[in-house]
């Protein structure tokens, strides 16, 4: 169990469902958050690969979050960009991460993306997917669970985010020029965000 | 998907290039960048950098040039370019008298443009930013993120571009450049979608007798659709939209452009804005200058926009002042 | 049909007007006439004349203003204007000094020109005529009618303009645009048909993965159709059968146009252009001027014609000499 | 029987196959053969119609030839102008026109027409249609018939011409530029004359 072999199953999995995500953005946006996810995370998984063996997980995160902010553009570039610089502040110094430091890096991430995108939960965009995994993430701990269960309980929760955003129409992002347009149709950026979660979900709990 | 191109992956990077090589006597490309810069020793002036997407050529590139843009950043198809890239450019033209950003309002630009500011300024660089968004097809309320750039971005490049070549300072280029934002606006529609190469299909399907009504200039879907109108109909409907702004009243001096999307054959677009003329003459509007042909583009979208700016003193000689870039030339 | 037009019959009266409208300080309409003149008092100098069929915008009327063209004469779309409007535009321009007709070689605009130079002469006006047959993918031979003119007309529009700008005579004049056209080559291909108005279908229609290769200005099919290929083979393609014709050696200077047929998003222009510079450097050719965009159209066809023009030392200062047109501005 | 009903009666018939002349130049041209013949037409009948009714057949035809140069354009406007023009000066100051008269008058359109457009036999144009009929209208003369018969041969051999421009390449006019491409379609200038012939035809034999 890495940080680099956990990265590198989180970028496989956002770079298979390129074609996916860029469907979604195509239906109310402009078509291309799959393409650019894809493209950032081919960019950057060569240099995690690249990093010592020293599961220096806040060293790893901020690589992620530097090669996204330099290879993703768009909207999504900065937002996860900075998330992931701002996961990689909360955890700095630990190798191995607990149920409470994952909680904070999650809302270090959180909040770095509403620092930049201004977006509150609610306006059809990943933070639909994030706010509700942060809040079961914490619902978690409090019923004693460990980090890995607390993540998988996230998990579900963003799904139901992602559920969530069909209902709603855009108040921030492209989709948000589409108005009432944009009901119906699932949130790509709460989609990514899913994904990911999922994939270190996945990564974590064969691992363990 | 039918296309001119050699591979999705790479067009960004053939057509910068293509640029530089057909263009010489205007534009350079810094080395290792998708940053286009002018081809003469930059000049002791404020500095003016805009960019974004790429898929709207000529803009940004096709605007760099004397008397308008210093650089152009190009990001890939429909999305903006990265912090670094940006900041890039940014020292690059920097002579110490400031650099303008001029960004057009999308989430993604406004944000990557700031990071890039955020670095410059670190560096001692002296950075302003303006953000147009001229589009009138999207609500701007203080719960969205209001309107979106298009067209009239094009005359924000040509006025502040033309302030600064006066030897203007920071402050006043920035001013000029908010001056065109407050008074231009700009409504689009379009007839057939376009692809993203990368993508390789059409952004959007749309059946043979409708139009797409408040589009943007990255295939998203515009605000409606509806049946299919006639030229004479369309223009007063783009028009309406725009007047219905209340900020042009009979008297006006105005400039306009009559912009196609990419596909929008120059005939069609002669056909529009001698409506478009009719009307605005109507509404007791002067046209100082009209600009007609494809200005902001959206890949090979068929359809155009209007757009139309209000002029005082100040902007009128800075719009017909002189301009040499590859896509705009004006003695 | 998707269009942004009114009346599939009244397209070019309301393209005419719109152009008149939309940029009254190059250009006016001869009243009552399909002919665009240019808007400032006519100077005493050999007037330059051209025209042809509409649905090639920005050609003919875009090229009206000082440097290039004294009126061009709008025939329906794709259609020869008739003897009378062509006479009526001879008569406009004439300021004694005689009256340099510039059409391209098709049947119909050959023997409508021809009539109105009689009418014209008839009346003592000193008319000449130069064809211009630059489209090398037709075979020139005595049995047919040879070669068609395309996009290499623009450059005679330019030079011959240029030189009768400098106050040179009728036949001087004449002289420079035979020159152009001795030495100027185009070929074309296209990705997609386009669709007469009037005629209300595409004029061909072309599968999914197919291109036409040697394609005219017209909508008329080309002289092959074959599996569609890159932007780097379609360039290599175009520019082998404008080398093959033997007049471009190594150390020459040349002008090149990469012109749009109507639909090409400059983006693909820029693209194709890229690796036409390459290979023509590869020649051991010198680029002295690129234009890269829309030049000479064919309504809203897809696809591009590349252009070669040798140049002399007075081919080239005429070339560099200014402009001041709708659709070609330089300094 | 008179000169104006007559041209009316060929300018309908062309304006009436208007579309079917556009669709035959689509496939080897630029698709307005039948656009152009109809614009033509379409503009001179009212000026036909205008004149008075003395039959003054070469005042009308001549009306017909300046009409048609000023409004069809094309390589169609200046050809078929000419023609009718030339044919207007080879029966001057004649009412009543005999099969003499009328075989002249075709010869001297067919003479203008390749005074104009430089072309032969045999390269696919309206001359593959006008040549044949002029000969069959010969032979009708030398056996004996009268104007009307001589005239249905000369539709026959018309119609023969264009089907003969079916099986060759054209080496004049647009279609030229097709090369061996144009084989299989028929030629739109033989197939205008060929329907002007037929209702000119048609009208002076059920006038009869
Ligand atoms: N202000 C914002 N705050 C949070 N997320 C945002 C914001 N704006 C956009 N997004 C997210 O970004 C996603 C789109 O990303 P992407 O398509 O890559 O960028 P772009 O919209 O620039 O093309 C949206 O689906 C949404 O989830
Ligand atoms: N040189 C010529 N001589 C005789 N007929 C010709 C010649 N060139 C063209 N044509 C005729 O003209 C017809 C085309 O007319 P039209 O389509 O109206 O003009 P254009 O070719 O200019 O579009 C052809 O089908 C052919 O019969
Ligand atoms: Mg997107
Ligand atoms: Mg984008
Ligand atoms: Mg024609
Ligand atoms: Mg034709």
């Amino acid at each position: 169990m890495t940080v680099k072999d956990a990265i590198k199953e989180v970028g496989q999995a956002v770079i298979k469902d390129k074609v996916f995500l860029t469907d979604l953005d195509q239906a109310i946006g402009d078509g291309d958050h799959g393409i650019n996810m894809a493209r950032g995370f081919e960019s950057v998984l060569p240099k995690i690969a690249a990093l010592a063996d020293d599961n220096d997980v806040a060293a790893a995160l901020k690589a992620v979050g530097m090669g996204l902010i330099s290879s993703v553009g768009g909207a999504a570039g900065p937002l996860y960009g900075t998330a992931f610089l701002r996961a990689a502040g909360a955890c700095k110094g630990k190798t191995a991460i607990d149920a409470a430091t994952a909680k904070a890096m999650l809302d270090a991430a959180i909040k770095g993306i509403q620092d930049r995108g201004k977006a509150q939960q609610g306006e059809k965009t990943m933070l639909d997917a994030l706010i509700p995994a942060s809040d079961a993430f914490a619902d978690g701990i409090k019923a004693g669970k460990n980090a890995v269960e607390c993540l998988g309980d996230a998990v579900q929760a963003a799904e139901k985010g992602v559920e969530y955003t069909k209902k709603i129409s855009a108040t921030k992002g492209r989709a948000s020029y589409l108005g009432e347009r944009s009901i119906g149709h699932q949130d790509p950026g709460a989609t990514s965000s899913t994904i990911m979660l999922t994939a270190l979900y996945k990564y974590l709990k064969q691992e363990r | 998907m039918k296309k001119i191109i050699n591979n999705p992956d790479n067009v960004v990077e053939e057509m910068l290039n293509g640029m530089t090589a057909s263009q010489p006597q205007y534009l350079k490309r810094l080395k290792g960048f998708d940053v286009i810069v002018r081809a003469n020793k930059k000049t002791d002036k404020v500095a003016l950098v805009s960019g974004g997407g790429s898929g709207h050529e000529p803009a940004h590139a096709g605007y760099v040039g004397r008397g308008m843009l210093d650089a152009a950043v190009a990001g890939p198809v429909f999305t903006s370019p990265t912090p670094d890239q940006i900041y890039e450019a940014v020292k690059e033209v920097n002579t110490g008298k400031g650099v303008l950003l001029i960004i057009k309002n999308y989430s993604g630009d406004v944000m990557n443009f700031e990071m890039a500011a955020e670095m410059a300024a670190a560096d001692g660089i002296e950075v302003e930013k303006v953000v147009t968004n001229d589009d009138v097809a999207v609500e701007n309320s203080t719960w969205t993120i209001g309107r979106r750039g298009i067209a009239g971005t094009v005359l924000v490049h040509k006025i502040a571009g033309a302030k600064a070549e006066t030897g203007a300072a920071l402050a006043d280029v920035k001013k000029a450049a908010e001056k065109v934002i407050a008074n231009v606006r700009s409504m689009g529609m379009a007839l057939s979608p376009c692809t993203v190469p990368a993508a390789g299909k059409p952004s959007f399907t749309l059946p043979d007798n409708q139009m797409e009504i408040g589009i943007g200039i990255h295939g998203e879907p515009g605000t409606h659709r509806e049946a299919i109108r006639s030229a004479d109909e369309i223009a007063q409907q783009l028009v309406d939209k725009i007047l219905a702004e209340n900020i042009y009243n009979s008297g006006d001096e105005v400039a306009v452009i009559i912009n196609g999307l990419g596909a929008t054959p120059l005939m069609e677009l002669y056909i529009l804005s001698h409506k478009v003329q009719a009307i605005l003459k109507e509404k007791g509007l002067k046209m100082v200058k009209t600009y007609v042909g494809n200005y902001m583009t959206s890949l090979e979208m068929a359809g155009c926009s209007v757009t139309l700016l209000k002029l005082d003193d100040e902007l009128k000689e800075l719009l017909l002042a002189p301009a040499d870039t590859p896509a705009l030339v004006q003695f």
